[in-house]
């Protein structure tokens, strides 16, 4: 068992637990959590792979580093507009539920 | 090259006046050119020879060749179109929003004529689908809630047979060797094809639906019985026989294959008697034509269909022949409904007379063209058992006829002073001529038989003794008919109302579990599911 | 290992087309933010016409060089740099997309114009830099040859699709925004893990060299799998549709046109592009028949429930989750030609045709139900009366339409359909041909109600609420006629989709 | 050696446990807490990668900026929480959820653990073009150079979403400023951090942004510590947010994308490709588009983080 292997685990771990996290738990906010678990779950593992590929004197593959970057920035981004979506419903509807209730037909244009 | 004018002009006429129904004003004056609109078809029918119309290019044309029962179809078709096509410019004077019925007329035309002509398996396929539209267009302008379930009703059915139909086509177009889409050489290729059953199996149940074959013929009372006078004049002359046609070309006449004529002229026969049996103990005049058409349609596809098991290739020409009759007769018969309806008084005898020889004349009384198409299938049926029914259901046409005279009778105006507007009793009239006159012409023309082999005192006798049988049996049905059952008309779509609520219950029961599939909780867990069955089904089978 | 893509070594004449039709949108995007209000509709119009040229260019380049056209970004060759490949599937796609795209364009300049008075409004101005957004987004997604671009790709289609859903700004649409873009980042985190996976196993992300070096063994299962899904939730494939009906209820109708006739298409072309070109001898039959069975789930459940709706909104979005179905019956088809040695040219191509067929169709069909909404008030089918005189144009347009979703001849539904009809025949599925054959059917009977109901007479004294301008209802016919007339593609004569193509030994084969 | 997977055991579990709790946790608020120190420790698990770069990347966006918007919004939404409660899945549903998720996750890891070694890796090809591109950082060539076009991607989805938070403004507040209007409290901690922390603040993130070159950071990570001093001066309600509808800020949060494509289709000319440098001006080129991003990446983050658009200011 070496670094990146352990690391690697640890990331299909919290693949996991952000899975669960992610179809259970019904308030908006916590998927959101969830789903950045699983994010950072992923990216983990990527870096892992990252650190496995190190080679001529680079700690670890610079491509994964590098994109790792991307991914985060790119998971913030959809934090970020995942929760201004759920606090517009508040403020719209007051409850943030997401079950699927029979669409009630728009007001008459 | 005048061949290729011919055709062309003879789809693209009523194609043009289609797509000049876009302009509402001329969308408003078209009914007077509906009478005008099927003349370069009669005109190809009369001039054009059996060269080939090639649209297209090295990979893919539309084609389209005037062949032997094409000929004789399209001719009379275009007889009945312009005269149905007066009639109902007759009835639209005046009428405001004529636009729907013209917009649908033209359309069917465009779809009849294009199916006669059609000689590759996706132009066939794409102007029997406008047909099918521009008829269930045409049931429509009936206005009513009836005729809004009618028209579902054939719309539905018709889309049904197209899927068959697609199905069956896309077969025979893998079977056909070098990729070729022609009619001809498909069916060419049919006895051949690995598979040909299940081939077979598809048109046959494709075409027969859309020719009213029992069971499938419940749409034919319903849509004609609430349709406009003219627009059940073609449907039931000229809309149903591209059905007809279709199984003449597609079916391999010319091999024997026992296997599938054999039922089907059993289902065509029963169709007969069926249709006659419905049609007795109903009163509207509309409604008894519309169950003598199953009935002939039924007669028809046995012809067709014993031609087939005997491998007799002039099966086609006679099949054709007796459905240019029917074609005929039957156009004229709806026409006479419509105009003994606004007769009444002495003008009365001077519609019906007529309307009772056309109608015995289905039943094969003497010298009428029913006669001789009764005998131009006489060879093909020579089997004991068949031909035995064949003179049976003679019996029935004629009690069937009998009937629908007596129906017509009590349909006409109450005031005696009443009589149909010349527009109308004039296509009548020239209907009338026509079915008496063209089938005789055309007997001779097509090379069938002689006049005078047709004029011997046996063969009048032989047609004569059951016409007599059945006046005998129409007069039994008069003083005893009020015993009989009364089918509903569309006898089966209405017994099988029950069963639609069980379709529904069905259909309430699935959308409430697709709703329960977009709750976020289990949506999710089909996810996961489908990424385990995905990978599984991977990991099993790779191993 | 067969595989099916060259491996991009240079950059091809014309090459630099792909990366002005992936950077022009979002150049667009950019001078729209800055200009604003009445700018913003200037320049996305002005974008849709250049985009549309350069779109035709590519496909010209295409049919010319008879080969795929590539450009390496940068001058980097893969796998160290990213490179841009059109095929002919990509190509065939950047059209019809392009052309989609005009039409709704077109349609929306009525419904999304800044009102007198006010320098900026949020409806349009968001309305037509994400129009922009989603179409730079789509275009890279078809011509993008790496799997973290197309990564990236995915989530501009999603970030550019979520706020078109909650335009309308009523809770319901938030709610089914939020539950969109939830679910749309499940998928693509399923996506990225896949894709992490793939490159830990093989060193590369460029999707040429992974069809080269990929192998059936457990990780490279795991990553197809998990892709899959990922780009099936974001495709709204039955059961994994939750998103998608609510989606279309309230969002404004260009917007739905958008979302159903285009965005889907993104996820489901990546799907494509991977289980064809680069997992082929990794995925199987029977994972290419759980994918179908799916699509065939979708169908039926997707149109009797369709058949079911009140409003003609749901209707047209519950006919997108069965139209969808189709789209997966694809695979099976195309694997099982491949295993019997076949073209899989049929099957490929029907599917490739059922989705213009369906993009362009079904944006005609959610625009025209917009411009019942306006004249009506109201979209509620039993209550359509009155329609066929106030919007003739726009019901014949449905009703065309309608006649793609069908597939009656000539529409590209038609063509389609016979296509992959024939191919089921040909390699003895003749379940899915059964499937198509009954969808079609189904869809028969929504559309006949909807014309039926259409067609009825106003009552007495009825006047439409609002006017509609012609050149909205031009635009809806327009679009139809494109679907309807799609099967005369049968008339080309070059296999466009099969350039760049070669042909494939198959999924499942040795 | 023994030792330090010992730490990294130790730090495994850890994480795993934070994250197990995440999750299970009741209070919504409480998670979000448990979130940032999540960050933090996921930022400590990358360095034991050795990838600094991305440690940075996950304390400054993953742990802070993340957890300020999470816990921001966890606050407003406590009065959800009894009703989101009362909508939790039943036991058969949590099973079938946990064996699932198991389920997937043991095959991922059976996934992993079949990994090929040795790796394949790019490093030795990043390495022998490292050079042409002028830069000392790998990270920084792959983002720059070689991977350019998934960079402009990036800024480009950023600058979406935030079109997308925008759009999510009332109709009647549209150009008006981002998130409610906070009132200065001169003697609280906040304001007091807010005049002490943004120039240190400043100066590191500078500093970060400008050694991206050749040492571990760089653009994202020096743009995430402005932005986060930016709204600690908002918040302490020593400044307020720009009314969106500003041309300025317009400008500013499209010059970076814009700089960056231009300078991409110069390079089609002078250097015979879309994002390729000429010979010898690759690393003044990188580091143009890099200070072009900077506005941008500053301004972007900071707002996204502010919410939608909810008050038209003052004339």
């Amino acid at each position: 068992m070496n670094t990146p292997t352990l690391f690697g685990l640890c990331a299909v771990a919290l693949v996991g637990v952000g899975l669960y996290g992610l179809i259970v738990n019904p308030q908006p906010l916590r998927k959101i959590l969830a789903f950045n678990l699983i994010g950072s779950g992923v990216f983990l593992l990527f870096g892992a792979i990252a650190r496995r590929g190190a080679a001529v004197g680079m700690g670890g593959d610079p491509v994964p580093q590098a994109l790792l970057i991307t991914g985060i920035v790119v998971a913030f981004s959809a934090t970020a507009l995942a929760v201004a979506l759920v606090l517009r419903l508040f403020d719209e509807a007051g409850s943030v539920t997401l079950a699927p209730d029979a669409p009630a037909e728009p007001p008459d244009a | 090259m005048t061949t290729s004018l011919l055709l062309i002009a003879a789809v693209g006429v009523p194609f043009a006046l289609l797509l000049a129904c876009i302009v509402p004003a001329i969308r408003e004056r078209m009914p007077p050119l509906l009478a005008l609109a099927p003349i370069p078809a009669l005109a190809a029918a009369l001039f054009a020879d059996d060269t080939p119309l090639v649209l297209g290019n090295a990979q893919y044309a539309l084609s389209f060749v005037l062949d032997e029962p094409g000929r004789m179809l399209l001719l009379v078709a275009a007889i009945l179109w312009s005269a149905a096509g007066a009639y109902a410019a007759t009835g639209l004077r005046g009428a405001t929003h004529a636009g729907g019925f013209v917009v649908c007329w033209l359309m069917t035309l465009t779809g009849c004529i294009g199916v006669f002509l059609a000689a590759d398996l996706v132009g066939f396929y794409f102007l029997l689908a406008v047909l099918s539209v521009g008829a269930s267009g045409l049931v429509l302008q009936g206005g009513t809630a009836e005729a809004l379930r009618a028209s579902a009703v054939y719309l539905g059915l018709a889309l049904i047979a197209e899927a068959f139909l697609l199905a069956g086509l896309v077969l025979l177009a893998l079977a056909t060797p070098d990729g070729s889409l022609l009619i001809r050489d498909a069916a060419a290729a049919i006895p051949t094809s690995p598979w040909r059953d299940l081939t077979l199996v598809l048109l046959i149940v494709g075409l027969g639906m859309k020719a009213g074959l029992v069971p499938l013929h419940f749409w034919m009372p319903l849509a004609y019985g609430v349709a406009p006078i003219p627009a059940a004049a073609v449907m039931s002359g000229a809309v149903v026989k591209a059905s007809a046609l279709a199984l003449i070309r597609f079916l391999p006449l010319d091999v024997a294959l026992p296997d599938f004529g054999l039922p089907l002229a059993a289902i065509g026969l029963f169709g007969a008697f069926y249709g006659v049996v419905i049609g007795i103990t109903q009163s509207r005049p509309k409604i008894v034509l519309a169950y003598s058409s199953v009935s002939q349609m039924g007669f028809l596809v046995a012809v067709i269909g014993m031609g087939l098991a005997a491998g007799d290739a002039g099966a086609a020409r006679v099949a054709s022949f007796y459905a240019a009759h029917h074609l005929l007769v039957k156009g004229a018969l709806f026409l006479a409904a419509g105009v003994v309806a606004t007769t009444g008084g002495r003008q009365l005898w001077l519609m019906l007379l007529p309307a009772a020889i056309l109608a015995l004349g289905i039943g094969g009384l003497p010298l009428t063209g029913g006669a001789l198409a009764k005998l131009a299938v006489k060879p093909v049926l020579e089997d004991g058992l068949v031909e035995l029914l064949a003179a049976l259901s003679a019996i029935g046409t004629t009690l069937l006829m009998l009937h629908f005279l007596r129906c017509l009778a009590a349909s006409a105006s109450p005031d005696s002073a009443a009589a149909a507007p010349w527009g109308t009793a004039l296509p009548w009239m020239l209907m009338f001529v026509a079915a008496l006159v063209v089938p005789w012409m055309l007997y001779s023309a097509t090379g069938i038989g002689t006049w005078s082999d047709a004029l011997q005192p046996g063969i009048l006798w032989a047609a004569s003794w059951p016409l007599l049988i059945g006046a005998g049996l129409a007069l039994g049905l008069w003083r005893w008919g009020r015993y009989l059952p009364r089918a509903p008309e569309g006898d089966i779509v209405v017994v099988s109302q029950p069963a639609m609520r069980v379709v529904v219950r069905w259909g309430d029961a699935l959308e409430g579990v697709e709703g329960v599939l977009r709750r976020w909780p289990v949506a999710g867990l089909s996810l996961l599911m489908l990424i385990l069955i995905l990978g599984g089904a991977m990991f099993f089978d790779g191993h | 290992m067969p595989h099916s893509l060259s491996t991009p070594d240079v950059t091809t004449p014309g090459g630099l087309l792909l990366v002005l039709a992936v950077l022009v949108p979002f150049v667009g995007v950019l001078a729209g933010m800055v200009l604003g209000g009445r700018g913003a509709r200037r320049v996305a119009l002005a974008t849709l016409a250049a985009g549309l040229a350069i779109a035709i260019a590519i496909a010209d380049t295409l049919v010319r060089s008879g080969a795929a056209v590539v450009y390496l970004l940068g001058g980097w060759t893969p796998p160290l740099g990213v490179a841009l490949r059109a095929d002919g599937l990509a190509v065939i796609m950047l059209l019809a997309v392009a052309v989609v795209i005009g039409g709704i364009g077109v349609y929306a300049r009525a419904d999304f114009g800044t009102p007198p008075g006010v320098r900026e409004a949020r409806a349009p101005f968001v309305f037509w830099t994400l129009l922009l957004a989603v179409w730079g987004s789509l275009n890279l997604v078809f011509v993008s040859g790496d799997l973290f671009t197309l990564y990236v790709a995915l989530e501009l289609l999603t970030f550019a699709g979520v706020p078109l859903v909650s335009l309308g700004g009523q809770p319901e649409t938030l709610r089914s925004a939020l539950r969109y873009l939830l679910y749309a980042l499940f998928g693509s985190v399923l996506y990225l893990l896949g894709a992490v996976l793939l490159y830990g196993a093989y060193g590369t992300l460029d999707i040429g060299l992974l069809a080269a070096r990929v192998h059936p063994e457990p990780v490279t299962w795991a990553a197809a799998a998990l892709m899959t899904v990922g780009l099936l939730a974001k495709t709204a494939l039955f059961p994994l549709h939750l998103w998608l009906p609510p989606a279309h209820a309230g969002a404004p109708a260009a917007a739905s046109a958008v979302l159903s006739g285009l965005v889907i298409k993104g996820s489901w072309f990546l799907a494509v592009r991977l289980w064809l070109d680069v997992f082929v001898g990794v995925v199987t039959l029977p994972s290419a028949q759980t994918l179908a069975a799916l699509g065939a789930a979708a169908i039926l459940v997707g149109n009797i429930v369709a058949l079911r709706q009140a409003r003609l909104k749901l209707l047209i979005a519950y006919s997108t989750v069965a139209q969808i179905g189709y789209l997966f019956l694809m695979f099976p088809l195309a694997a099982g030609l491949a295993a019997a040695q076949l073209d899989d040219a049929a099957a490929v191509n029907g599917g490739l045709l059922q989705a213009i067929s369906h993009a362009t169709a079904k944006a005609a069909m959610f625009m025209a139900a917009g411009l019942v909404y306006t004249t009506l008030g109201h979209d509620r089918i039993a209550d359509l009366r009155g329609v066929a005189r106030a919007l003739p144009m726009t019901l014949v347009a449905f009703a065309l339409g309608g006649a793609s979703l069908i597939g009656l001849p000539p529409s590209g539904g038609f063509l389609a359909k016979w296509l992959l009809v024939s191919a089921a025949i040909t390699t003895a599925q003749w379940w899915w041909a059964l499937v198509m054959l009954v969808g079609g059917l189904l869809t028969s009977a929504y559309v006949f109600i909807v014309v039926v109901r259409a067609l009825a007479p106003a009552p007495e004294g009825w006047t439409p609420k609002a006017s509609v301008p012609c050149y909205q209802q031009v635009a809806v016919l327009a679009l139809a006629l494109c679907s309807f007339l799609l099967g005369l593609a049968v008339l080309c004569p070059v296999d466009v989709a099969g350039i760049g193509r070669a042909v494939v030994p198959g999924i499942g084969s040795p | 050696m023994t030792l330090a997977l010992a730490v990294d055991i130790s730090l495994t579990l850890l994480v795993l446990a934070v994250a197990g709790w995440i999750i299970a946790v009741r209070d919504t608020f409480a998670a979000m807490i448990g979130f940032v120190a999540y960050g933090l420790l996921l930022a400590l698990v990358w360095v034991r990668l050795a990838a600094p770069d991305v440690a940075l990347t996950e304390a400054a966006i993953g742990g802070g900026l993340t957890g300020a918007l999470l816990i921001g919004a966890a606050a407003r939404l406590r009065g959800t929480e009894a009703a989101a409660r009362a909508e939790y899945p039943g036991a058969l549903t949590r099973t079938l959820a946990a064996v699932l998720a198991v389920t997937v996750a043991a095959a991922l890891a059976i996934g992993v653990l079949a990994l090929p070694d040795p790796t394949p890796t790019l490093a030795p090809a990043a390495a022998a073009n490292l050079a042409t591109t002028g830069v000392g950082n790998p990270v920084t060539a792959v983002l720059l150079a070689f991977r350019a076009m998934d960079t402009l991607l990036e800024a480009i989805v950023v600058l979406l979403a935030l079109l997308g938070v925008w759009s999510l403004a009332p109709d009647r507040a549209w150009g008006g400023c981002p998130g409610p209007r906070r009132l200065v409290d001169p003697d609280g901690v906040l304001a007091w951090l807010a005049r002490l922390l943004p120039p240190i603040g400043i100066v590191v993130g500078l500093y970060i942004f400008w050694i991206g070159a050749d040492l571990p950071g760089g653009k994202f990570q020096g743009a995430t510590i402005l932005a986060a001093m930016w709204l600690l001066v908002i918040w302490a309600g020593l400044a307020d947010t720009p009314p969106i509808s500003r041309t300025w800020l317009r400008v500013l949060l499209v010059a970076g994308p814009l700089v960056f494509i231009v300078i991409g289709f110069a390079g089609s000319i002078t250097a015979g490709a879309v994002l390729a440098y000429p010979e010898g001006h690759a690393k003044p080129l990188i580091v143009a588009i890099e200070i072009a991003l900077m506005p941008t990446l500053v301004l972007t983050l900071a707002l996204l983080v502010a919410g939608a658009p909810q008050r038209i200011p003052p004339q």
